[in-house]
């Protein structure tokens, strides 16, 4: 154990941990709406965040940048970013809502045991990845530096970069936004009332596919801008990333509570800083280890995750 | 007519749970349905609301054929079902199930009275406002069923044994509120075991025995059958 | 579209309960042929007569031995998900550590040098998974549905790493050398050979054979209906007297031997373990395969298994309009995934009981939907 | 595992008498001095009140009177916060839920808990497990005993299906019985562990009167045999005519307890519970 | 020995087949297909010659993985007329393998598969194109001491058994001059390396090792560019590859250090690098050249009338000539006659490969 590798970093690696736990919470975000909603762990989901990475690389290179380009100018770095984060949230909610469509609207309409819907997720979740992995020839996809990684400020001596600003700030804003979404609007309520008894919520005027649509949609949208952010922080893109992007931030959701949105960002940033920590101790090499090793051992105090469950069916 | 069902038939799985159940609901009715366990009263509630789909026969409602209207859409047209086992979102709170039963209104004064009147008539339910609704006694559960389906202001109300496990005291209460909502101008289609009052405040009544409609008649007519007598209400 | 499916169905059904009518002895006597044939099945003699289906990418025998351990997987996995109800992400951890547990003690690059004979080290193997079962299943199984899918998953993914960066498992450098099981034919050449996958073949045939009786009895005993019980409503099952803890411990620990098993004969016939042997896509593929074929039922799970194992190599070798299927074959089969399951949600082979309750449920739908 | 004395077989156990005599007789369950509280809500304060061998004890209030949540300390799912429970002399507290049940408590739910996926057959099956011996190995191998058992098991889950009205429905799925049909299945799967002691929980909520002139037989039938019976209920009608004792709980507290007729007549109760007096009482 | 008696009693010398054996697809397919191409190159050269008499070349995607490798192992083995194998590309792979084409007699040569204990295992049919970690590593650690005069490094490795390998060897040369190490994993499996970058930035060293393949190698890279680490990257053949470059961006990948147990395409003889660029569209990728060579090891025998296993097994152990990547002749265990080993340094200068110099011995 190398004490020294965590205390002499310590700030860094918070920091650092910090920027990949936020990316971590956005699509975790995703994963609690669905699992509020439907139950339904949606596998798929890591591709929807590998669509929303790949619309903000080709925007890029519809513009013309590639992998050696660096953007300057704080006009045009805005511009790309935002038209990139439109492409890839337009990009990533319509592959959620062609998943919902295609892998689980047909098993809800034969109301299909829950096991079916989780096949059908791997499976479109297998195929998607795939999908991009022929078209890219399975190779990894350089990313043009949109965002330089410059020091603005430093805190106690930890320097903090353009990139993390931008992420950290991109995440909490998108999560407060869906959080007011969720607990103050008429549609965030249908959304609570189908996860807890969609026959019930049908019998009160709720539309429930379309519920569900808005589900796919915001979850979507939410894991194509985290594609983004990814782009801009790692600067490379392969196309089997999403799987295990998506396992942490699967882990995140749980860790938080699952079906917990203010979880999802809890557990995003702990995980992320717990790995970047292990990273220090252990070593790289440890850093899953010690994110999972993390979830079983808090749930093993807290089962229903550190803030619990809440758009979920409470035990009557 | 408000409500006329034709010749309505439903299916589970190979099972015929309807045979052909014809029955008419007229606005500004009470009609109650009876019959024993397992005779098909929910069934034919479920029907109605859109939750399960019929075989054959017709459904219609304001003159409009809603047979294959999706279940929301019923409730957009103005009927609403306190459904049996209460149905209660358990995860939120009183105040946040009571708002669901106007999810599709948007005249926010009206909802505000109509939140107003329903703590009133049920000031458990006002004390428990923040409680969680899976966390409440059967029968605060119940109370909150009924209430949320007050608060849709349907033009049609379906109540699937809405005294069912409620107290001596509040069983008395929920049919003066029956009557009471009714004298308002609400129709109500009325599913009881507790045949004694039902039949004796509904306008009119049915008998269900087997999926089939055996008897119908005026609720006083219904109260004096002697076979109805026998079977429902327990008088030997 | 809907008739002709309906049919299809219908049809189907009707097979089906044709099967169950038929005369116990017929029903015998097709089951013996069917397993006289899957015993035939590797002998080049014979199945150079079935057509398109010995695979032509890879070797069939040895395919066919792959296609048996996924299969026992199968069975063993169906245990705690289809009875259970016990979503399982990271089953094919347990066979990593049944896999794991022979090489430690066998093989001479082990740091133990132990160098026990393949015999030896298979109970020890199927103890200590699953002792390992019940080790992850003691503090975990508390936790409910998704939770648990999340930490067994956790749990396959740590003793990955565990395998990967641990110097005592030697990561991808892995043990070799492991021995062979015992046997020799009557000229002292050894039964199970390098080059030889039959008899491990009939091997592993032979104990599905035995696991299945005996899960089967289990199926159909207290132990059965108390797992049932755990999947339908946990608290009730413990108001009604049913030790669930105890039962869920004991569905964890029956399933992870069953994959400790087939870890120690895959070490047996394949003399080298490392790393590259155990990722987590090979978990999430025996779920699949155990869904697909239709959980909760033993026949399904071997159907399952079977097919998904088979189905990915069967892809190799195929050319169609000038490319390789082999390089497209992940993308086939997380297609074939979701096109099977939304024409047969309840898997192949349905649970009966789940099937009933199926066709009922298919017509519950809300209206118009 | 502790018990292995008498155990009472449902259909088996020769007459009680009747209920006059009670206080002489052995206590079975004692309810001490209980507080639950869920946050600021008392659900139960300081509750006390003792059930004797073979009474038939009424346990009556208003809704959210804390009737359920004294069945659900009883069986385990809620610890007290403050005061005992001791059932056969032995502390729940500390027990395992199914130990609860193995010794002798059974229960049937207020918001019907059957498992929806097994026959009617199979759901009494396991509560006739909750006795079996078999382990794992004897089932996986068939041995004669866990055959036996299956035998018994299936035989006496037949039996009590009849008891309680239900033949007609052996095979079929839990979740496609009616609601009434499910809560007689609730009670013959609760009289398949052999209870000493059965908790129902508003059994006839759902039942036309005719209906519960039956259920009220069927009570009586399963005391006669020795069982002794908790019951909630509302309807006043059954509850005066079966129960040999109630005791009243009103916002958490015991406000009365007695013979029926005296509670009839307490006006604590009636102004708490009652109201005027429906032409039911 | 099996299933050479049908090539003689047909006494048609022709209809032989030599195979691939790695990765064609998958995680790790790109150094499979870059020795797969040298092979086809070789093979269709072969058959130009040989117009009347020609050889076919098999692929069996093993996918890098060894569970799959007994299978393709043995269907090669059931094809009689498959006379040596080009492969397995990595060390994983061979293990699994090895022990079946032992038992059958069919000879491979790897172009590779650098684990040193490969050879230890008395296959008489394994042989080995290249050095061996136990070659290159020192080698890699010598030009960081000596040539970069670093007083300070950082080593890294995927935990493969290649990448770790070389590093531990890296780090036995290195000595003291090695703060700080770290491991992280390969195979795609890490995108973000921002534990490893704080680290490295503190140490502040003056060259970094990495022990891995060129994926991992680019995303580092260029994650230690945009943290402000400008220290030279040093890698070994695993990283010597145009994909490289593209990954890590060519800025940040300009100055990084690659050395191979190979020489530099411009070294090699003859017009290899330009004939496999008009086969295939692309410049040769790292074993490109070695993968060529071993093939034609194999040819040579083919044309010498070597047609049965037993026979090319006893060519290639006999085998002595020169190749466009080194001079080839095994010795013990089937090793690469350690003499012949030559390592090169490579450096990355203007978004190319190009040869720096060739390492000393020591
Ligand atoms: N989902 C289902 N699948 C199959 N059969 C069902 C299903 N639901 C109800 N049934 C059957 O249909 C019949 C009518 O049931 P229904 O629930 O309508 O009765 P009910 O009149 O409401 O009875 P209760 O008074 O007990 O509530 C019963 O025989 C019941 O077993
Ligand atoms: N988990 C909980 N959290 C908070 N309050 C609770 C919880 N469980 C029960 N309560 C409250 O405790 C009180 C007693 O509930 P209980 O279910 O015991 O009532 P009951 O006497 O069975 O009523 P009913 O006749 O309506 O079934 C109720 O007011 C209820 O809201
Ligand atoms: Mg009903
Ligand atoms: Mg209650």
């Amino acid at each position: 154990m190398d004490f020294d590798g965590l205390f002499s970093n310590f700030g860094e690696l918070t920091t650092t941990g910090l920027t990949q736990g936020a990316i971590y919470a956005l699509v975790a975000l995703g994963y609690t709406l669905v699992y509020g909603v439907l139950r339904l762990i949606n596998f798929a989901h890591s591709e929807v965040f590998i669509a929303g990475a790949f619309a903000a690389l080709w925007t890029w290179g519809a513009f013309g940048l590639d992998q050696d380009s660096v953007v300057t100018g704080f006009g045009s770095i805005v511009f790309y970013l935002l038209v990139a984060m439109l492409a890839a949230a337009a990009a990533s909610a319509l592959t959620a809502t062609v998943i919902e469509r295609v892998a689980y609207r047909p098993l809800r309409q034969r109301n299909a045991p829950p096991l079916a819907f989780l096949i059908t997720a791997i499976g479109a979740s297998i195929a998607i990845a795939e999908a991009f992995g022929i078209y890219t020839r399975r190779l990894p996809q350089g990313i043009p530096t949109i965002v330089a990684n410059d020091t603005v400020f430093s805190v106690a001596g930890v320097p903090i970069t353009k990139v993390q600003i931008l992420t950290i700030v991109a995440a909490l804003a998108m999560m407060i936004a869906l959080d007011f979404f969720i607990n103050r609007s008429r549609i965030g309520r249908g959304i609570r009332a189908v996860a807890q008894d969609p026959n019930t919520a049908a019998l009160m005027g709720v539309n429930k596919d379309r519920i569900i649509l808005m589900v796919f949609i915001v979850g979507g949208a939410m894991a194509g801008v985290a594609g983004l952010l990814y782009d801009v922080r790692i600067g490379n893109l392969t196309y089997s990333v999403g799987f295990l992007l998506g396992l942490k931030a699967f882990t995140a959701a749980v860790l938080g509570g699952i079906g917990n949105l203010r979880g999802a960002l809890v557990g995003g940033l702990l995980l992320g800083v717990v790995e970047n920590y292990a990273s220090g101790l252990f070593g790289s090499e440890w850093k899953d280890f010690a994110a999972f090793a993390v979830l079983v051992v808090l749930l093993m105090f807290r089962p229903t995750g550190l803030l619990g469950e809440s758009l979920g069916r409470a035990r009557a | 007519m408000l409500l006329e069902i034709e010749d309505m038939s439903l299916l589970y799985g190979r099972i015929k749970a309807l045979h052909g159940i014809s029955l008419t609901v007229d606005e500004g009715e009470v009609v109650a349905l009876i019959g024993a366990n397992g005779a098909g009263k929910t069934t034919t509630m479920r029907a109605i609301s859109g939750i399960r789909p019929i075989a054959s026969g017709s459904i219609r409602f304001n003159g409009e054929d809603i047979s294959k209207l999706r279940a929301d859409l019923r409730v957009r047209r103005g009927l609403c079902q306190a459904p049996e086992g209460r149905g209660i979102f358990p995860g939120m709170t009183v105040l946040d199930n009571l708002d669901m039963g106007a999810y599709t209104r948007r005249d926010r004064s009206g909802i505000a009275q109509d939140l107003k009147r329903v703590l009133e008539l049920f000031p458990r339910l006002a004390e428990r406002r923040k409680q969680a609704g899976g966390t409440l006694s059967g029968g605060e559960q119940q109370m909150l069923a009924v209430g949320r389906a007050l608060m849709s202001r349907p033009k049609l109300l379906l109540l699937d044994e809405p005294s069912m496990g409620l107290a001596p005291m509040l069983i008395q209460q929920i049919f003066s509120i029956i009557t009471e909502i009714n004298q308002q101008g609400t129709t109500i289609l009325l599913v009881e075991q507790n045949a004694q009052q039902a039949l004796a405040r509904a306008h009119r009544a049915y008998v269900l025995e087997t999926g089939r409609i055996v008897k119908s008649g005026t609720g006083a007519e219904l109260l004096h059958d002697p076979a109805v007598k026998e079977a429902y209400l327990g008088v030997a | 579209m809907t008739t002709v499916l309906e049919r299809v169905r219908s049809g189907r059904q009707a097979a089906g309960e044709r099967w169950r009518d038929m005369p116990r002895w017929v029903r015998w006597a097709v089951l013996a042929a069917v397993i006289v044939f899957f015993y035939a099945l590797p002998n080049k003699e014979f199945y150079q007569y079935l057509g398109p289906i010995p695979t032509t990418g890879s070797n069939f025998t040895q395919v066919l031995f792959t296609v048996s351990i996924y299969v026992l997987l199968a069975v063993g996995l169906n245990i705690v998900v289809g009875f259970a109800g016990l979503l399982d992400l990271g089953y094919f951890g347990f066979f990593a550590v049944g896999a794991y547990t022979v090489a430690v003690l066998t093989s001479p690059t082990s740091d133990l040098k132990t160098l026990w004979p393949w015999l030896l080290a298979v109970p020890l193997a199927i103890a200590l998974t699953m002792l390992s079962g019940v080790m992850l299943g003691t503090p975990t199984l508390r936790l409910r549905g998704d939770y648990l899918a999340i930490v067994t998953l956790g749990f396959a993914e740590m003793i990955r790493i565990a395998a990967v960066s641990s110097e005592f498992l030697k990561g991808q450098r892995g043990f070799n050398q492991i021995p062979h099981p015992p046997g020799k034919y009557a000229d002292g050449k050894p039964f199970f050979g390098v080059l030889d996958a039959r008899p491990y073949y009939w091997l592993v045939l032979t104990l599905i054979i035995l696991v299945v009786i005996g899960v089967r009895n289990l199926e159909r005993s207290r132990v059965g209906r108390a797992w049932v019980s755990i999947r339908e409503d946990e608290d009730a099952a413990q108001l009604m007297g049913v030790p669930t803890f105890k039962f869920k411990l004991w569905a964890f620990a029956a399933g992870a031997a069953i994959a400790g098993l087939a870890g120690a004969l895959f070490a047996g016939k394949q003399n080298f373990v490392n790393s590259q042997n155990f990722e987590l896509l090979n978990s999430i593929i025996i779920l699949a395969a155990v869904i697909f074929g239709g959980s909760g039922n033993i026949f399904g799970a071997i159907v399952g298994g079977g097919l998904v194992a088979y189905m990915i190599e069967r892809f190799r070798g195929i050319e169609l309009f000038g490319v390789e299927l082999y390089e497209y074959r992940f993308l086939f089969f997380g297609l074939v995934l979701v096109i099977m399951m939304i024409f047969r949600p309840e898997g192949l082979i349905p649970n009966r009981r789940r099937a009933a309750e199926f066709k009922d449920r298919r017509k519950e739908v809300t209206v118009g939907e | 595992m502790s018990e292995t004395e008498q155990k009472p077989v449902v259909p088996a156990q020769a007459t009680a008498p009747a209920a006059e005599t009670m206080k002489n007789r052995e206590p079975l369950l004692e309810v001490d001095n209980v507080t639950l509280r869920f946050g600021g809500v008392v659900a139960l304060d300081k509750v006390d009140f003792t059930l004797y061998k073979g009474e038939i004890l009424g346990l009556i209030g208003p809704n959210g009177a804390g009737k359920t949540t004294c069945f659900n300390a009883m069986t385990g799912i809620y610890q007290p916060t403050e005061g005992q429970i001791r059932f056969r002399g032995e502390k729940i507290s500390g027990k395992k839920r199914h130990q609860i049940t193995q010794m002798g408590m059974a229960r049937t739910f207020q918001n019907i808990r059957l498992f929806p996926e097994m026959t009617a057959l199979e759901n009494v099956q396991v509560g006739a497990d909750a006795h079996h011996k078999t382990s794992v190995i004897s089932a996986l191998f068939r041995l004669p005993r866990h055959r036996r058992e299956e035998r018994e098991g299936r035989e006496k889950a037949q039996r009590l299906l009849e008891f309680v009205g239900i033949p007609h429905r052996l095979h079929e799925y839990a979740r496609n019985l009616s609601y009434g049909e499910q809560r007689r299945l609730e009670i013959a799967r609760a009289l398949a562990t052999d209870p000493v002691l059965l908790c129902l929980d508003e059994p006839a909520a759902g039942f036309n009167p005719a209906e519960k002139e039956e259920l009220l037989q069927l009570i009586r039938q399963i005391r006669d045999q020795g069982v002794t019976v908790l019951l909630i209920e509302h309807d006043m009608r059954l509850v005066m005519g079966v129960t040999d004792r109630i005791v009243v709980l009103e916002f958490g507290k015991k406000i009365a307890e007695g013979l029926p007729a005296e509670v009839r007549d307490n006006p604590k109760v009636i102004a708490a519970y009652l109201g005027v007096p429906d032409d039911a009482a | 020995s099996s299933g050479s008696d049908d090539t003689a009693s047909g006494g048609d010398a022709c209809g032989n087949k030599i195979a691939f054996f790695g990765a064609l697809t998958g995680s790790s397919a790109a150094l499979g297909i870059n020795e797969n191409n040298g092979v086809k190159l070789a093979v269709e050269q072969y058959n130009k010659a040989n117009p009347d008499c020609k050889v076919e070349l098999v692929p069996l995607d093993s996918q890098g993985s060894p569970d799959q490798a007994p299978g393709l192992a043995q269907k090669a083995i059931d094809d009689t007329k498959l006379l040596g194998i080009v492969g397995p590309a990595y060390s994983g792979e061979s293990e699994a393998a090895g022990p079946l084409f032992n038992e059958a007699g069919l000879v491979t040569i790897t172009p590779s598969a650098t684990r040193p204990s490969l050879a230890d295992q008395k296959w008489k049919t394994f042989f080995r194109a290249v050095g061996n970690d136990f070659s290159q590593g020192p080698a890699a650690g010598n030009y960081i001491k000596n040539v970069m005069k670093a007083d300070k490094v950082y080593v890294i490795d995927d935990q493969s058994a290649y990448g770790a390998g070389l590093a531990d060897e890296v780090k036995k040369v290195l000595g003291p001059v090695v703060v700080g190490s770290d491991k992280v994993q390969g195979e795609g499996k890490q995108t973000d390396f921002s534990a490893v970058v704080t680290k490295v930035k503190a140490a502040g060293v003056k060259a970094i090792f990495y022990g891995g393949y060129y994926q991992e190698a680019g995303l580092i890279r260029k994650q230690l560019t945009a943290a402000g680490v400008t220290a030279p990257l040093v890698a070994g053949d695993g990283v010597n590859d145009a994909a490289y470059i593209t990954s890590a961006g060519q800025a940040a990948a300009e100055g990084t250090i690659l050395t191979c147990p190979c020489q530099p395409a411009t070294e090699a003889r003859g017009t290899f690098a330009q004939e496999y660029k008009a086969l295939t569209g692309a410049e040769p990728g790292t074993y490109s050249d070695t993968a060529y060579d071993a093939a034609n090891i194999l040819l040579a025998g083919i044309k010498a009338g070597k047609t049965t296993r037993p026979a090319l097994l006893e060519f290639v152990k006999g085998y002595s000539g020169e190749g466009v990547a080194a001079t080839y002749k095994f010795v013990e265990g089937g090793e690469l006659d350690p003499a012949q080993v030559k390592v090169w340094a490579f450096k990355v200068t203007g978004g190319k490969v190009v040869p720096d110099q060739e390492i000393p011995k020591s």
